[in-house]
């Protein structure tokens, strides 16, 4: 192997992995925009910013930049050739009647049913759930992307403690430290990180990880 | 319509207003309005959109100004003062889901009086509300907003009063402009009438009350 | 009085003086369709056509036709200087929404109480309601425009023996030989056509009609 | 997106399917389409659609096929065939009032279960229905509308889907190019990716499956 990753990058290129060409994908702020960085040259991936655009291209180059063509934190953006504008309501018609494809989300906690937690944090953090909820429920395939614990604690946890994003369990999980699924309605082992050990990430996982004979390495 | 200044749309709006305010972040506010708000200091108001934007930008000047009494929204996070605001009690938050936001806003706007949503099914967002089931699915019934004024701001505008509106600053504008009883536009350009073609119209013009002139 | 006015155009007439400037106004297939004809010059009243399109102007010259602009019967029409179009959804949001300021509908029976029944006739005719219902139930103010007796009987009943179109009564009732209003709950005579008495009125009415002691005679 | 012949994308369409198809009396139909289906006799159709246009042209033509059994609707009458075959019972016929039509088909279209709509209350459209009192007023519950198929035409299409449509030939496309499995579309014209304004897009790429090709 040659120079270590650092933890975003391993989560993001792994997570890129699971796009297909043509899918509609939308990605949460944090660690899930940086998987832009990692789509395959040549793979026609649309990417939506809920705003109400289909087509986000790159940060624009110095003095390319248009006030009223940014993402959802109000940052500029480009468009694509081929993009698409519309409103709120259209933006959020695509995302709850199952057009997007992929969403990839932050997460706080994901629980061994798929649960996730990450939109508050109950008399500390109350930001609102903007559209989380939505992509939540509403994309064919949700993917959390988020380290696997923080500040010593395992993110991964039996059963989420903070208040739910959604009712519906998620696809997956990509932690610096692991992929997860939930074929059969429990957590699963599927791949660990490379030179990292199953045994590793049984010992900062909360949840009990069904671990397959074979758990193979990320290929990243 | 009406074409009016700045001065005159924002004077109609009384004290404890409820008003809508088109943008996302701050990005197609109809900053004009929101700065003469802060003129006239009309205060009091509850606020529906569909984030507080940060400080000195959009939304943002209005809890600077500490104008706003309730607001519903689906983030506030980028705007610390919002924060601070809510947690000393001076104004009361209600936060939803950004696509159940614009749909009950769109209701209405479309004289319908809720619709079923399964964002937030088995969430704490279901607390309080009706609970129909489907098919065996699980929805949520929410229900309509409306208010006395909304604030909205197009790129073109024409003289009858149709909008068009450009890149991301469309978001809630256009939904927000059917929801209101008192519909006051700006636009970054007044043009003469037919140089918007009709199929790019968005916003026809019967829907707009007062167009704000440029100038 | 000169030449005597056939009973459409009277109807069509009377409609016209309750247009007022800005108004959003759609029409329904039939008589009200004549009421554009009669708009008072400079008064800039907006027409919507429900299969999408705001500014309908009158039937295109020869030659001047487009296949793609047409009227709900899919007849060709013209467009105005400042006409919008939109898709079906915006139609009816504008229609049920309250934006349309008024609907002016044929009719098939109004009731003593303003109901109105226009979309069928059990065993007969079935044609669908298209957007009768949603016009007659959203609209701010409905105006039906319609003979006011059809093979000898009258088409102001006591009660609607046809399938009613809304529940919502309709604010004005024009024929040809009668202007009627429902302020208090109950039918009432407004105007009477030029020539024609309160007595005749009343003896082809079927509902009980209050007539108030002056009752002027339309001015068209 | 997948750029297929008219034969094509038709010989996907199993007899008996549900295929919604959009137009407005034969105004902005997809008509190579209903052509096809009539060339390869798909029958046994169920038809989601505002109406049945007239014998000849547009829906018409299925009707004079025969190769429908159900039709979802807001008007047939002016369509002679269909009320023959209402009346001989060999066709299905539901009429519903065009915007609650409009907006069931929304709703498929957008993940929402159903909405609360005034229209049809207190008349027979009532029966069978959910009855909701919100804040003392009627509504009805109509349910969301989905369809295996839409057939949808566009004025301009881009070869990665992008859609726009011109004038009244808009009418059910884009909300039905929303509530279907599969999206089937033809255009006017079809042009280069960047040609349409990204705001002038009313159909993004991502919602169309096939594009017939033209020529």
């Amino acid at each position: 192997m040659g120079e270590a990753m650092d933890p975003q990058t391993i989560i993001a290129k792994r997570v890129a992995q699971e796009l297909r060409a043509g899918n509609l994908v939308n990605l949460g702020i944090g660690i899930p925009t940086l998987v832009a960085n990692y789509v395959p040259p040549g793979l026609n991936v649309f990417f939506q910013s809920e705003n109400g655009l289909i087509g986000t291209g790159p940060i624009p180059e110095q003095g390319m930049a248009h006030p009223l063509l940014t993402d959802a934190g109000g940052r500029p953006i480009s468009a694509l050739p081929g993009a698409s504008t519309f409103d709120s309501a259209m933006s959020f018609a695509l995302i709850r009647g199952g057009h997007v494809d992929v969403t990839v989300l932050g997460g706080l906690q994901v629980d061994a049913s798929g649960h996730l937690a990450n939109w508050m944090i109950p008399g500390k953090m109350v930001p609102g759930m903007g559209g989380a909820m939505d992509l939540a429920s509403g994309a064919k395939r949700v993917i959390v992307a988020m380290q696997h614990a923080a500040k010593g604690k395992s993110k991964i946890v039996q059963k989420c403690g903070l208040p739910l994003t959604s009712a519906r369990p998620v696809d997956l999980v990509v932690t610096d430290m692991a992929v997860m699924g939930f074929d059969g309605g429990k957590i699963t082992l599927i791949e660990t990180a490379p030179g990292v050990s199953v045994a590793e990430v049984m010992a900062v996982t909360e949840a009990e990880l069904a671990v397959p004979d074979k758990v193979p390495e990320m290929k990243i | 319509m009406k074409a009016v200044s700045a001065e005159e749309a924002v004077a109609m709006i009384p004290n404890g207003a409820t008003v809508m305010v088109g943008g996302f972040m701050g990005v197609g506010t109809p900053e004009r309005l929101l700065d003469e708000l802060v003129r006239q200091r009309k205060s009091h108001l509850s606020i529906i959109a569909n984030d507080a934007a940060v400080p000195g930008r959009g939304l943002g000047k209005l809890f600077d100004a500490e104008l706003v009494s309730t607001i519903m929204a689906s983030h506030i996070g980028l705007n610390p003062k919002v924060q601070q605001q809510m947690m000393a009690k001076t104004i009361e938050v209600t936060l939803m889901p950004q696509g159940t936001l614009v749909e009950r806003i769109r209701c209405g706007g479309c004289g319908l009086g809720g619709v079923l949503t399964p964002t937030g099914a088995g969430t704490i967002v279901e607390e309080g509300k009706q609970q129909i089931e489907i098919d065996g699915k699980h929805f949520l019934l929410e229900t309509a907003l409306r208010s006395q004024f909304a604030l909205v701001h197009a790129f073109l505008a024409d003289y009858l009063g149709n909008l068009s509106y450009a890149l991301t600053a469309r978001n809630f504008n256009p939904v927000m402009a059917m929801a209101a009883d008192t519909v006051i536009v700006t636009a970054e350009h007044i043009v003469p009438v037919g140089v918007i073609s009709p199929d790019h119209v968005v916003t026809p013009a019967p829907l707009v009350d007062y167009l704000v002139t440029n100038g």
